[in-house]
């Protein structure tokens, strides 16, 4: 087997080493009743022509995004992804390296998770940030946990207009430890200051709000910061990272934690994951926060070096009292996003967000042209939107599927009252043809209904 | 040489990114978005044109050990050789480019592959259905305890004390403890007993109403198999707890004897040890879990289903315990294990674990004269020695990890499981060659030599690496954990 | 633009440190009339995503062997390339580095050609291998002239029977160094032996054979060199390199120089090129050899390393007098061929080879039992084999093209009395079902007409 | 750590790759293929497992300096950064997964992209056709050569003498003077004078009835633009004879100065080096030619022709001088110097040029304290210095060359041209950034401080790289060029 150096011959050499005769006699320690004796009900084994014609078969049922035209957005983006990043992750001492437990040997890792940690520092305005969580929905219900450790409280508000997948999986975390998600009700397609304050008791721990929302929109963030902290609750804002390239660093208005998804940083749609979740907070945070963190230190030569720190909150010290349980965490997408945004740089980062959102208004100003179609909620809104159709969504978004078009995400998966909701998501992978395209497509469903 | 930070390159101006121009017909950014909304100035991200940032991330990675360029026998982490074409399938636009919420007819390859990953998974496993959505392994124990407590309150009976304890071995993984800990239990340490294994009277008493369910690692982090594997499954079931495999350590096992059959409920496997993906230098991991069919009913949504000759994601499923990550889980990672059991068959897979523990086996064979054997039996695929006698000549584990960096080997795991003094955790996997750990008992051999000779050598090595030994107190004392720009904060 | 550093501050600076005003004072000493003012005529220039597009759209243009099944071959072969050989050929510090010049640095590529020329000499049964040359055909041109500089002669036979390009860049390469090559006409598809008794005068350099040769049948070695040496004349082999997997080694039959093309080893199709050649000899032709070659020897310390030697055959010190004029060559396809063979080993080359065989055996008789086709000669042959069809190759060929199957090379191209000639190659990378779809789409064209 | 030959790693037995059974209906080998064609044993390969192969290439890998870990400043060899996408081009199947023999209209994407290619080449030298055949500089060098020959022959008047000589400047490469002998030609050389251009007085001395042709650098090997070409070419032409241009240099001049301005008839363009395509450690290159209108009947078939739309290769042209090569070049290489042309355009490509001078005078300017500038001009994109000066501390310029390497530079090529004494011909193209060419200037002033304290400290110098200095005179001596099984010669 090409993967499995040992021979026969290897084996009885290291048999008779060993003092067994029989590899068998290894496993005694097995009880008879736990033992296998029939093979596994599995296929293979194949050769590497025949597997690479397998997954090449497996890969050909699905329909990509260099096939079809895309608007699908809603937390995973198609974003070019410069060849630098793919170089750099294909370095094979970067991907089959574990996580950095011996420094002086893992340089390579530990300064790109330096770099990175610095980055989104940079990106969040935040004083601090870890080595990245699985995705931004674990890093969301993680802040909300720590929210919770942080203040004693056990009840954590969320703004409805996060995306439903975050807080349902905050929710999940929060249920389990005996603590509340509660969500506070949305008008116009935006966090309902009103009903927050009435919701914002002196038991919150946190309030979870996303910028831009997840419908697109961007959510009115002046006096929020004063009005949550004022009820001695961290507020806690979930920002897609491309975005911050133009928008306001969530610590200008206020933030404590931020956390959001580093996918759009280089790493590919590959049907929802790996991903990583990036998570900053203020100084004051950082003991509390879970995760790996990686830091600078000297060698005996006093060289520049870095080294894991701060373990102290981690399992394999504190062990049920870890902050957290992540351990292996989604560092090679970090890294990915580590060298995207040092072949973005500052204006290369602007300008992916500007001209993404650029293009989205002007898709907006056009679909909104049609007989019928109109924005859910007439709101600013960056680089999504979400329309509101004359007819279901699901169903137009199947027949445009026909022309080639992954026209947005139909709502009403989520709620039955958004069924007519399409989210339309525009990156700057996208051109004017292909607007056009999405316009006179719809146009002609539209029509023929 | 030393490589300065991404920040310390570059220079202001520099682009490695350019754009066409939009053109007209594309208003400018502030006729969309209101002023209030936008920073001041771009982020303070570093400058710099293609050559620089290839020429830094590919000297960065020069700077790091991994599994092809040496031996790495850490144990616990399986650091076996990661076959190369299963990067290619990755990278394959009809698994890299397509979307989690694509309408389901356009990604049936994709549903393919995670529904039959799910089936091959359960037939290792021996047990009934699985989730593949927890992001690693942690993920995958934090899931199972969720489903231990979902499964509880369906079952609880009023007046009944609370199920709010796991009973977790002193050998245990520290993210097991962690992971009982964020999922609301309360933790009960049952210690080791004379022969490694968990003392069974101990857990005898520790059992109770209050029991939700027992965490084991089987083979243990002492590489151990526990042979009383059968009684602590019948203890724990009995008192109505639920038995969670940690399969940290699957590799040993892997059609032999199947956690099902051990009498597990909930298994966890990490595919990025057990099924060969890569651990990407800190992750991305994969920790789907396998349940007994009573637990189906709990797992996180969604979950593939087979309907005819079509595949489709199900959200609906009342009992559910809810969704643990957001879209289905980490698809790149399925794709390399998936691709990984195909390989193999089950044949292979048989092989792996027959070699994996002659490997070891034949490695603690020629190390039992440098060091101490705590447990001598024979190991599974990992083994844990004690270098307390080279405390006479003032050496500790963590000396021969640094110096054993100069030979050209990474260290095994040192000072873990915390049950043994001076432990080093050693995991050959089985894909390495005989000559290879041959090379790496000659090291120790010599590096036992230089302990007798002189052991402030030790004390000071690593001498030929990138660098040398990092004063990794002062990084906890004076948290230095972010570049900053000159003049402070940059331009929000 | 993305791949040039300098800025307009750097430019400023270094021109004052060079004491310069303006760029162009640099340029002063091109005459005016040879120098440019008008910009190049040239389209561009593009950002990444837009030349992405371009060149996808561009290979989009061609048909490719992972849509068509292919059965050309005629020096050029669809074989598996393992994973482990892309892998090695993408390192970086491979595929960016230069000629070893400075060996302490370039260990690496030295190491790898010390092995190359290892392995070469391995398959051939021969004494010494050099680097790498072109191709195939560039090699047996040198070998020709190294020939005639070895024996002191101008006259060259190469038999029909060898790839008709391969012919014509010899042919090319002599005629400028007034020497003549003059074909040995072919018999049944082999070399004719009585021609050649005939054509072999006492000033004939060298005999070029191929084995297998351009038809896919195996020639017939025994007595060929006692009679090629007897005139005092060099034989030279031109061998596939997979075939050699089970094939006798040149050397054996009494070759003084085996050469080929590596292609088959590890390399892609790539249109044609780049490829590269293999050449080695017996030791008394070593200092005669072109190219370079890599040899072992030690550091200061008594480490072994690897450098470029016997340079003094070459033009940087030898110019005019050179033994060839050829200085980069092609190490990276030689590092993928050697990346191969160690991929293969023995058992594994040998099974490429015996496969492929088997497997054209198997097409033969089944071409063979359409009505009318038959094989042009009765002779053994090896993975490829020449049919004679009852009508021209070339409109079949087309027609079979309409069934996504590329059929073979229609002999026509090269003589017109060839033109129901048709050249099948079966790899180990067809299977029978490929060969059954052939089979039944020619049976169809056939009986169609 | 130092790596073993891939012979001495592996174990009979082993195997790294598979195959699935053939199954019935395919006969054995030996019913198709007669017995005395068979060797009596595979060749004595290694046999290794897949990881063993992975990690002995990648550790060989890590043992070589490249353009992707460090300043590469070779004269002469253009060492530019290499964009990274380009290799994914040449990667795509409708690129890599095609045969040359395929029938034109399932290649037309590929022949197309040969024709602009060769447009693009012809505008940027100037002149009207090209052959992208030749697969190196020194195979262009060939090709141009019997170009000429054929051109003279056809333009023979009886009675004329052979038109058999070709000149040549001391300053040329050695392939010039190596591709005239292996094209039949007697080589005249000519001096240069003392501003480094070609002596004049000689040059009008040396054309002739026989002279077929010069072939030129410009700028030359000591990085100077000849400023007497256009006379050059004049008196070239009038004799009768034509001009080849090698391209080696060409990277100074892009969009600025064409050679068929300059009055060349031929030129050749190393892709691997002006056009940014990867040089592979040695190879591959690619070195077309561009020549003027009368040569075109002569080049080499085939060659691409567009019909309407639809592109063809074309063999038939019977003035041609046949064929260089099988197939059509190097069509990988050729990708890459199209998209690298596209990625430009005619301002990038001139900023190229602009950028490599700018680059070469201010490390010129830098350097001039620590060498001797033996013509003492603007340069072009590179420039030859003396270390001469160094003697009088007993340092050579090799010393110089291995103590770099300690820097972690990448020495320029030493002892060429050979015309200069203790040359160092420093090339540091536009794809380095000033702070590089800073620290290559502080490398230089450090080890010429260390010259002037220890020069012994340089005569064994390197120290730090993989092996310290290594003998080449016993490599000549003794040659050991391949690995010999043990027991002999293997078993054919």
């Amino acid at each position: 087997m090409r993967y499995l150096p040992l021979t026969g011959a290897d084996r009885r050499r290291m048999l008779d080493r060993i003092g067994v005769s029989r590899v068998e006699e290894l496993f005694e320690a097995i009880p008879p009743e736990a033992r296998r004796s029939q093979p596994l009900d599995l296929p293979g084994p194949l050769a590497e022509p025949e597997l690479s014609a397998h997954m090449r078969r497996l890969a050909a049922e699905n329909r990509h995004a260099d096939e079809l035209i895309s608007f699908l957005g809603a937390g995973a983006y198609d974003r070019v992804v410069p060849a630098a990043v793919r170089h750099a992750v294909a370095r094979s001492e970067f991907y089959t390296a574990y996580t950095p437990y011996q420094p002086e040997v893992s340089q390579g890792v530990l300064q790109a998770i330096y770099e990175f940690q610095s980055m989104v520092c940079l990106l969040t305005g935040m004083d601090v940030a870890n080595a990245s969580m699985y995705d931004a929905s674990t890093a969301l219900a993680e802040a909300a946990a720590m929210s919770c450790g942080a203040t004693g409280r056990g009840r954590v508000l969320v703004a409805e207009t996060v995306h439903p997948e975050y807080r349902r999986v905050a929710a999940t975390y929060l249920a389990h430890q005996d603590r509340e998600l509660v969500t506070v009700p949305m008008k116009d397609g935006r966090l309902d200051r009103h009903r927050l304050e009435g919701l914002l008791a002196d038991d919150a721990a946190a309030l979870l709000v996303q910028q831009p929302n997840f419908f697109g929109i961007l959510e009115e963030t002046d006096g929020l910061a004063d009005l949550v902290h004022a009820r001695g609750a961290l507020l806690v804002v979930a920002a897609d990272p491309v975005s911050l390239g133009v928008l306001r660093p969530p610590a200008q208005y206020g933030a404590d934690v931020a956390v959001g998804d580093v996918q759009p940083l280089g790493n590919s749609l590959s049907f929802g994951g790996p991903y990583a979740g990036y998570f900053a907070v203020r100084e004051a945070l950082v003991r509390r926060m879970p995760g790996r963190i990686t830091g600078a230190t000297h060698d005996e030569e006093g060289r520049r070096g870095f080294v894991l720190t701060l373990q102290t909150r981690e399992q394999h010290i504190r062990r049920e009292r870890a902050t957290s349980n992540i351990c292996t965490n989604n560092a090679l997408n970090a890294l990915a996003a580590t060298v995207y945004l040092a072949t973005a740089g500052p204006e290369g980062l602007a300008e992916v967000a500007g001209r993404s959102a650029r293009l989205a208004h002007a898709a907006q100003a056009r679909l909104c042209g049609l007989p019928g179609v109109r924005l859910a909620w007439p709101q600013p809104f960056f680089f999504e939107f979400t329309l509101k159709l004359p007819r279901p969504a699901g169903p137009v978004v199947h027949a445009l599927l026909q022309d080639g078009l992954l026209a947005g995400l139909s709502l009403g998966r989520f709620q039955a009252a958004w069924d007519r909701l399409l989210l339309v998501s525009v990156t700057e992978a996208r051109t004017l043809e292909d607007i056009e395209r999405l316009v006179e497509s719809l146009r002609r469903i539209l029509a023929a209904a | 040489p030393s490589e300065p930070l991404i920040f310390e390159r570059g220079s202001g101006g520099r682009r490695a990114m350019d754009f066409a121009p939009l053109g007209a017909g594309v208003p400018p950014l502030t006729d969309g978005v209101p002023a209030r909304f936008l920073r001041n100035a771009p982020p303070d991200l570093p400058e710099l044109s293609e050559p620089e940032v290839v020429r830094h991330y590919t000297r960065l990675s020069q700077r790091n050990f991994s599994v092809d360029t040496g031996f790495y026998p850490l144990g616990s982490c399986t650091m076996k050789y990661n076959p190369k074409i299963h990067e290619e399938f990755v990278a394959l636009p009809g698994f890299s480019r397509i979307h989690p919420y694509q309408p389901e007819e356009t990604v049936q390859g994709a549903l393919r592959l995670m529904w039959e990953l799910e089936r091959w998974l359960c037939e290792v496993a021996g047990l009934s259905r699985a989730t593949l959505q927890p992001a690693a392994g942690a993920h995958g124990e934090l899931t199972g305890l969720m489903l231990i407590k979902a499964y509880h309150k369906a079952h609880a009976v009023a007046g009944d004390p609370p199920r709010d304890e796991i009973l977790i071995p002193d050998s245990a993984h520290g993210t097991n403890p962690a992971s009982a800990g964020m999922a609301g239990y309360r933790v009960a340490q049952i210690p080791s007993d004379a022969r490694g294994g968990m003392d069974l009277e101990v857990l005898r008493r520790s059992v109770g109403a209050r029991t939700a369910g027992l965490m084991l690692t089987n083979p243990n982090t002492l590489g151990l198999y526990d042979e009383n594997i059968l009684e602590i499954a019948r203890l724990v079931h009995e008192a109505g707890g639920l038995l969670y495999y940690d399969g940290a350590n699957a590799n040993a096992i892997l059609g032999i004897s199947r956690p099902g059959d051990m009498g597990f409920d909930i298994v966890h496997f990490n595919l990025h040890k057990t099924f060969s993906t890569p651990h990407g230098g800190g992750g991305p991991g994969s920790g789907p879990i396998a349940v007994s069919q009573v637990l189906e009913p709990f797992l996180p949504v969604p979950i593939v289903e087979k309907t005819e000759d079509r595949f489709q994601l199900v959200y609906d499923r009342p009992k559910s315990i809810g969704q643990v990550r957001a879209f289905h889980g980490h698809f790149g990672v399925m794709v390399r294990a998936y691709a990984y059991i195909l390989a193999m068959g089950a044949e292979g897979l048989r092989q792996v674990s027959e070699d994996a523990v002659l490997n070891a086996n034949y490695l603690l064979a020629r190390l039992r004269d440098l060091f101490e054997v705590p447990y001598d039996r024979p190991c599974m695929h990992e083994f844990v020695v004690s270098a307390r006698p080279w405390k006479e000549h003032g050496v500790r584990a963590l000396d021969i990890a640094k110096r054993l960096l100069d030979y050209g080997f990474h260290p095994p795991t040192v000072y873990f499981p915390l049950v043994v003094e001076e432990a080093l955790m050693i995991e050959p996997t089985e894909t390495e060659t005989p000559e290879t750990l041959d090379a790496f008992v000659d090291a120790l051999a010599a590096i036992h030599a230089e302990a007798e000779a002189n052991a402030d050598l030790l004390h000071h090595a690593p001498y030929h690496t990138p660098v040398r030994r990092l004063d990794e107190a002062e990084a906890a004392r004076h948290p230095n954990l972010r570049w900053r720009p000159e003049g402070g904060e940059g331009r929000p």
